[in-house]
């Protein structure tokens, strides 16, 4: 659509290439990603404005409508909602930790979409379960092997399907020997999940690897030792149509390339537990990474 | 130092959070305040006419309140997914869902609001030829809006609340803090907006009332007469003292 | 088209109805929920409602304070309860949550019911020696009975279609259909359960409607002067020039 | 008794409603408040039952301020009928005019058949109406039912506040029988407004005339009426107020006239010879035992007697004979004691130029119309003057 | 013109409350409804502004079926005077009047003036109560607020539902005495319902006495007082009907008595010696130009003329020596035409045993109790036989 796209930019003024909205999901490092990519995008000389929307189902048929033209995503998530979404609930799962094949798989379900995939980075955002500091101390705990062996009966807070997602209930039971009595279903790492575990109403809750309020709840995470989880590695997501141009690539190629898991770990705790705002934690990175323009 | 901490230590109330997010927080009350209104208005507007249907047409009454109530079920996320394709991503679809939300009130309150009217005055108007529109606006309305503005007040006070939903879509006004600061379990800006939020509830309930005061004043003439007399007492004893001085 | 064939397929399926995860227990927990905070609700905004209604006094405040109930987001409300002591009790942050949401429509209605009592009427029953209650019970309460019911209405509904919230805080009912549905990325099992919602919501708006004209206390009267009144009105003229 | 104590009642925008109000009524007595619109009946009639609160001044019932006393229990004595009805929507006639009975406890159908009994009483079948919801009745019959509402506990004291205004002469003449039959046994003590001046002669022990805010006479009907306390009294009372008078001035045997008696058995030509001599132009005719026969013309007689004298056979002679065969029955009469109006309508309504009266059987004289004016004139001197009536000599202006 | 043509109403429930009922208002008529509550009076008006259509039958307004006329624009020709009042609570006074001419798109202004001018008709000042609720009105200050805004728009068809019910009788007199002025200049339509048989009499050109809904006698006010045309309707307008024809009944010259008349004048002594010969007690006396002064007493002047004669002081003859010095001066008189019920008063509001009546200046004759009964009866004679006045004898049962 780079076409197009000169045109949208001949008409705006100022001298721009034309408007891109960057969609960002309802969580911190979604909305930091997602101020990130604004930077990068507007350094390369678009007029870029961000848009918040709760979740994937909200944002993933406008991105498909080019109402939204990038989001930041994460390659087995949204695999398994493509996935879901062609094949009915419930399907033979695309994704796994093996971020190759996963990307592959995505890119398959995502094209016809009129949907372009990105590249993958190094970074990752990996379902995660967390439990208190107490109780991974009194049993010893590091890993989900060591919650295996401890035999321990653990009410898992976590979302309704994690019943049936192979890297949750089902994975920890067959991989780690994990005796998970029930799902109590307070929703993937909500305040409320992570209020259950501190009252001890649950004993282990399932989040992500880069949630920075653990602390806030006296929680720790689990070492996820037998790669249970799924390659959720960080890639833009962009719309064919809208936002297909190489300049928007190279640039989101650029930053694709320099973070890490550690990167998003530092923005997310910069955020929610220093409480600094998403746009001024996204503009220090840059500059401390040599991306912004000056 | 300290209060970094505080902004730090996640703690409930924190004057640093609202000195930094100043013009946050200000952005998210003019867009709250805006949504609210526009919500409350088309609601309103489209709530009217169908109370009429409901009244005018009995056998309408049941279809009109039970679409109301289908309405009022579906679940915000539902509707906002559904309306977004329609609207895209903007204000309007917040608008919508408040709008279709707020009817099952304000119908409802309307409806009863319209029944209420006492049988000899509706009979003397229309035997002074009042016509069906001006019989309603004349008569009926200013007689029904103690009723009307009870459910006005509940339906603005309720949309405000609902605006907050509209984070879901990034048009949340307030909700967009409360759900961000949720979402990033962020004490301060979870209460804060809240706070803002039921300020706002408190200070539109409060404007209702007056609006309503001034609407209906027959409805306190005996109170106002006796303020009035207790004015003018007031003043008489003034000058008496003068008088007497 | 898909999702609601999707939903009807789904809830055709007999399998979707029983066990503890199906509909028929979910519908169950749903039911007590929704009963449970109206039955509060009332307990609570209706004396208070037709007590300052019938003193004629405090109402504005009141009203004033019950809607603050309703002005915080319920859901932000149910998790900061969730996060309070009150967190572990069960469904009670569910219940407050709710309560605080149904008591507005019921208080502000019984009140300005209350008030706009036909005067004379009311006059009429003081002047009989009827005491404080009695004129409340026997006169006040069946002429302020239509907007009190418009506003059980309203809560009711508006219970129902809010007590889908629970599930946010791992509670029961309907919303568990819907949150479930939503992790799944099912979306028939998203409609259907919305579908449910919306049904239960229509029975129970209807069982308060015939509720409603049971208890009137003129259903006869009323029925018969909306006959002659409509009778009337209807009776436009055929080649009027209007 | 209820007595009212200097009375003010201003209310809130400044209007002086009732204004050092003073005045008695008696245990069992009737009080008809008469005034004109918004002179402050109503605010009167409230005050007694704590509707309104005086803004200075006491009221006593019983001797007892009611101030304080309870007004629940103040006015479950006080049976009130408020101007505007107020009859309850939501309930049928049978239940709200059951409504004090159910109040006080009585057993259900005990205060339902009070309730239809009263419903009688004011002229509603409770069969026919019972069940009607007070939108399907007329004005008149929903005034109706707010009297029986107010009646149906049988409380010792009454406000009714124009009872019946709405309802037609004939139902309302009927309703103010049956209040007096009542008040003769029950004796309640009532405060009674009414814009009927008529009414208020009919049934007031004694009337209160208002003018704004304060009572300008105080005093019996005939007293008010024949000898109006001011001007303005005479002018309420009505320019007519002599002719009102009619109601309330009883035949007295000196007002009668003595026309010439004849017997039935008497001879006619004797008899008209005593008429011609008399110079009258008819007589009344008495039966055997002195009851009224009716009346015969002298014209009548003296043409059968000329008949008899001038030798007309035997059948003319012989039907003629009698005063009996020339008299014709008169069958109206009065009993001393009866109003002047009644009279009056008496002689309309048959057509004569006088009426009978009787004192039981007994024939006493007649009244004529120029009888019934002297009458009427000497009783309103009577009031004027405080005089016994047969004091007063009718001679400013002689009759004709 | 208003004309029913078999119209019945029933109701929902089966009461049939208007049965068949036929009549014809003349353009310019004001026909009265009176008859027992319930009867369906008030279900007759509202059929006529199509507030309850009937269930049978057709009414004409001006020869249009008025269920042919958009009921809106019907109602605007229509001023109603609902019997429950019904004021909007929700304005003052003054725009509760001006209702209608703002309906009607007058220029506020306009409107304003006009509604102030007709409180003040209905005797509200409208700078006291123009700005008040009818919450803060007495109940007959409530009725004239509501017959002021039913008047408002000068509407050419007029429903009154029982309009003066609820006021006193003094101003009841007012409302009649303007709205009968009105009614001459204007020649309203109107149909109008009252209780009050007197009421009905004096406003109605005719008068519709209903049955149970039917109308019994549809008639002149005179006609229905002298000739009942049934028993139900002679019951209805009261048994003292004939009294109310005197407010129907005016005097005419042949219901007057001719006494003795002098002049000023005139010598006391002669004119003594005439009264002695006509055996009369008293005299007219007139005054030079033929003019109503006073009367005289026979027993006066034989006193002063006596006196003269038997030779006493000359100042005693001087002053003695016309009628002049014996006349005692009588105010009161009463025009031809003037009713019956006005002399009654007068009468005996001066205590007078009569009155006289003058035609301009002239003076005609006196009017004695007899004689007004005398012309009581020949009227109701005369109504009842359809005959003039004075082809009838009252002889039946002759006067004293
Ligand atoms: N809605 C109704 N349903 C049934 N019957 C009714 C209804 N309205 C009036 N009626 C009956 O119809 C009859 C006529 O009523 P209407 O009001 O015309 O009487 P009215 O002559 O005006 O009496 P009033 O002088 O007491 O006002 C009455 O017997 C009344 O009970
Ligand atoms: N709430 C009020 N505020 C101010 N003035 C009032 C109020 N109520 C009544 N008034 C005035 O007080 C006066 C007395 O009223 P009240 O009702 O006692 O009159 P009333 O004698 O019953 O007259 P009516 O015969 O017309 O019913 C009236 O002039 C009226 O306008
Ligand atoms: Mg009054
Ligand atoms: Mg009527």
């Amino acid at each position: 659509g780079g076409k197009s796209l000169e045109e949208k930019g001949g008409a705006a003024s100022g001298g721009g290439k034309g408007d891109i909205v960057i969609g960002s999901a309802g969580f911190t490092e979604s909305k930091v990603l997602a101020e990130i990519y604004s930077k990068i995008i507007s350094d390369a000389g678009y007029r870029t404005t961000v848009k918040t929307l709760a979740n994937r189902e909200l944002y993933e048929p406008a991105l498909e409508k080019g109402q939204i033209d990038v989001v930041p995503e994460y390659a087995s998530t949204l695999a398994e909602f493509l996935n879901a979404k062609k094949n009915g609930p419930n399907p033979k799962p695309v994704a796994s930790s093996d971020i190759g094949k996963t990307v592959t798989a995505l890119k398959a379900l995502a094209e016809p979409r009129g949907l372009k995939v990105l590249p993958a980075g190094e970074a990752t955002d990996q379902n995660a379960f967390a439990v208190t500091k107490e109780f991974a101390a009194r049993h010893h705990l590091k890993t989900l092997s060591d919650l295996g062996r401890s035999k321990e009966k653990i009410k898992l807070a976590a979302g309704e399907e994690c019943e049936t997602r192979p890297f949750c209930k089902p994975g920890l039971e067959k991989v780690y020997g994990i005796a998970v009595t029930g799902i109590d279903p307070k929703g993937v790492g909500t305040p409320q999940a992570k209020q259950a575990v501190k009252d001890g109403t649950d004993q282990m809750v399932l989040t992500t690897t880069t949630d920075a309020t653990l602390d806030n709840f006296g929680l720790v995470l689990l070492k996820d030792d037998k790669k249970l989880q799924n390659a959720d590695n960080v890639l833009p997501v962009v719309n064919a149509g809208s936002a297909g141009d190489k300049e928007i690539e190279a640039a989101l190629g650029k930053l694709t390339d320099k973070l890490t898991t550690a990167d998003l770990i530092e923005l997310n705790r910069k955020v929610d537990a220093e409480r600094q705002k998403p746009e001024d934690v996204a503009r220090a990175y840059l500059e401390s990474k040599g991306l912004a323009k000056k | 130092m300290s209060a970094r901490s505080c902004l730090e230590a996640n703690d409930w109330i924190c004057g640093e959070y609202v000195r930094t997010r100043g013009q946050e927080l200000l952005d998210a009350t003019v867009q709250h305040v805006g949504i609210t209104l526009v919500s409350v208005v088309i609601g309103l507007l489209i709530a009217f006419p169908l109370a009429l249907v409901a009244r005018r047409w009995r056998a309408a009454a049941g279809p009109v309140l039970g679409l109301t109530t289908i309405l009022y079920t579906v679940p915000s996320l539902a509707m906002f997914a559904l309306l977004t394709p329609v609207f895209g991503v903007s204000a309007a679809v917040v608008v919508t869902g408040l709008v279709l939300y707020s009817l099952t009130v304000l119908v409802r309150n309307i409806l009863a609001g319209l029944e209420s009217v006492p049988r000899e005055v509706r009979e003397a108007a229309r035997g002074m030829g009042y016509g069906p529109v001006k019989l309603l606006f004349g008569v009926e309305l200013p007689l029904a809006l103690p009723a009307l503005t009870a459910g006005l007040r509940i339906a603005t006070v309720s949309t405000v609340a609902m605006t907050t939903i509209g984070a879901v879509v990034g048009y949340g006004g307030l909700g967009n803090l409360i759900s961000s600061g949720m979402e990033g379990f962020f004490k301060a800006e979870v209460l804060t907006a809240s706070v803002l939020c039921v300020l706002l509830a408190v200070v539109a309930d409060v404007l209702l009332i007056g609006l309503q005061r001034l609407l209906t004043p027959w409805t306190r003439a005996q109170a106002r007469a006796r303020s009035r007399a207790r004015r003018e007492r007031r003043a008489a004893g003034r000058t008496a003292k003068k008088a007497v001085a | 088209m898909d999702a609601i064939t999707g939903a009807w397929d789904w809830l055709a399926a007999s399998a979707n109805w029983a066990g503890e995860k199906g509909v028929w227990h979910r519908l169950g927990e749903h039911v007590y929920l929704s009963a449970m905070c109206l039955v509060i609700s009332c307990l609570i905004a209706l004396p208070v409602a037709l007590y300052l209604g019938h003193i004629g006094k405090g109402g504005a405040l009141a009203v004033n304070i019950s809607n603050v109930g309703r002005a915080v987001p319920t859901f932000a409300v149910l998790v900061l309860l969730t996060l309070s002591p009150l967190g572990t009790a069960g469904d009670w942050p569910t219940i407050i949550a709710l309560v605080l949401f149904a008591v507005p429509p019921l208080l502000t209605n019984a009140y300005v019911g209350m008030r706009e009592a036909d005067r004379d009427v009311v006059e009429a029953a003081r002047g009989m020696g009827m005491s404080g209650p009695q004129l409340l019970l026997r006169v006040e309460l069946p002429l302020a009975y239509p907007l009190i019911m418009t506003g059980l209405r309203s809560a009711g509904v508006q219970v129902v279609a809010t007590a889908t919230l629970a599930a946010l805080a791992g509670g029961g009912g309907l919303g568990r259909i819907i949150t479930a549905g939503f992790g799944n990325y099912d979306t028939p099992q998203v409609v259907a359960g919305a579908v449910l919602v919306a049904v239960l919501a229509l029975l129970v708006e209807g069982l308060l409607v015939l509720t409603d004209r049971l208890f009137d206390p003129m259903r006869r009267g009323r029925g018969r002067a909306r006959k002659s009144r409509t009778a009337a009105d209807d009776a436009a003229p055929a080649g009027s020039p209007a | 008794m209820i007595r009212f104590e200097h009375v003010t009642k201003s209310y809130a925008d400044g209007t002086t409603a009732v204004d050092d109000l003073s005045f008695e009524v008696a245990e069992g007595e009737l009080v008809t408040l008469v005034g004109p619109s918004g002179c402050g009946k109503t605010t009167t009639m409230k005050m007694v039952n704590r509707l309104i609160e005086p803004t200075a001044g006491h009221i006593y019932l019983d001797g007892v301020d009611i101030s304080t006393i309870d007004p629940v229990a103040l006015r479950r004595r006080i049976g009130y009928v408020i101007q505007q009805v107020g009859l309850f929507p939501h309930k049928t006639v049978l239940d709200n005019t059951a409504t004090v009975p159910h109040l006080l406890g009585w057993p259900r159908k005990k205060a339902r058949d009070r309730a239809a009994e009263l419903l009688d009483l004011v002229g509603l079948d409770p069969a026919q109406y019972g069940d009607r919801y007070p939108d399907q009745l007329s004005g008149g019959q929903r005034q109706r039912v707010g009297v029986a509402r107010a009646l149906a506990a049988d409380p010792p004291v009454l406000l009714m506040d124009e009872p019946f205004g709405a309802v037609d002469p004939v139902v309302r003449e009927h309703l103010q029988t049956e209040f007096l039959r009542l008040q003769s046994t029950l004796h309640k003590t009532v405060l009674f407004v009414t814009h009927d001046i008529e009414e208020a002669v009919r049934l007031g022990d004694r009337i209160a005339v208002y003018g704004t805010g304060r009572v300008e006479q105080f005093d019996t009907p005939a007293t008010v009426l024949g000898a109006p306390a001011t001007p303005y009294v005479a002018e309420f009372v009505g320019a007519d107020r002599g002719l009102k008078r009619l109601s309330v001035t009883p035949i007295e045997t000196g007002d009668l006239e003595q026309p010439p008696v004849v017997r039935l058995d008497d001879d006619a030509a004797r008899a008209a010879a005593r008429l011609d001599e008399e110079g009258a132009a008819w007589a009344v005719v008495l039966d055997a035992d002195g009851g009224l026969h009716g009346w015969v013309s002298a014209a009548g007689l003296k043409a059968a007697g000329g008949g008899t004298e001038t030798g007309a056979g035997a059948a003319t002679a012989a039907t003629g004979r009698e005063v009996r065969d020339h008299a014709r029955r008169m069958d109206a009469w009065l009993p001393t004691g009866a109003p002047l109006k009644q009279a009056f309508s008496t002689m309309l309504q048959h057509d004569a130029g006088w009426i009978a009266v009787l004192e039981e059987e007994r024939f006493l004289g007649v009244l004529t119309p120029a009888a019934l004016h002297a009458a009427l004139r000497r009783s309103t001197a009577a009031d004027a003057g405080r005089l016994a009536r047969d004091e007063v000599v009718v001679e400013s202006v002689p009759g004709a």
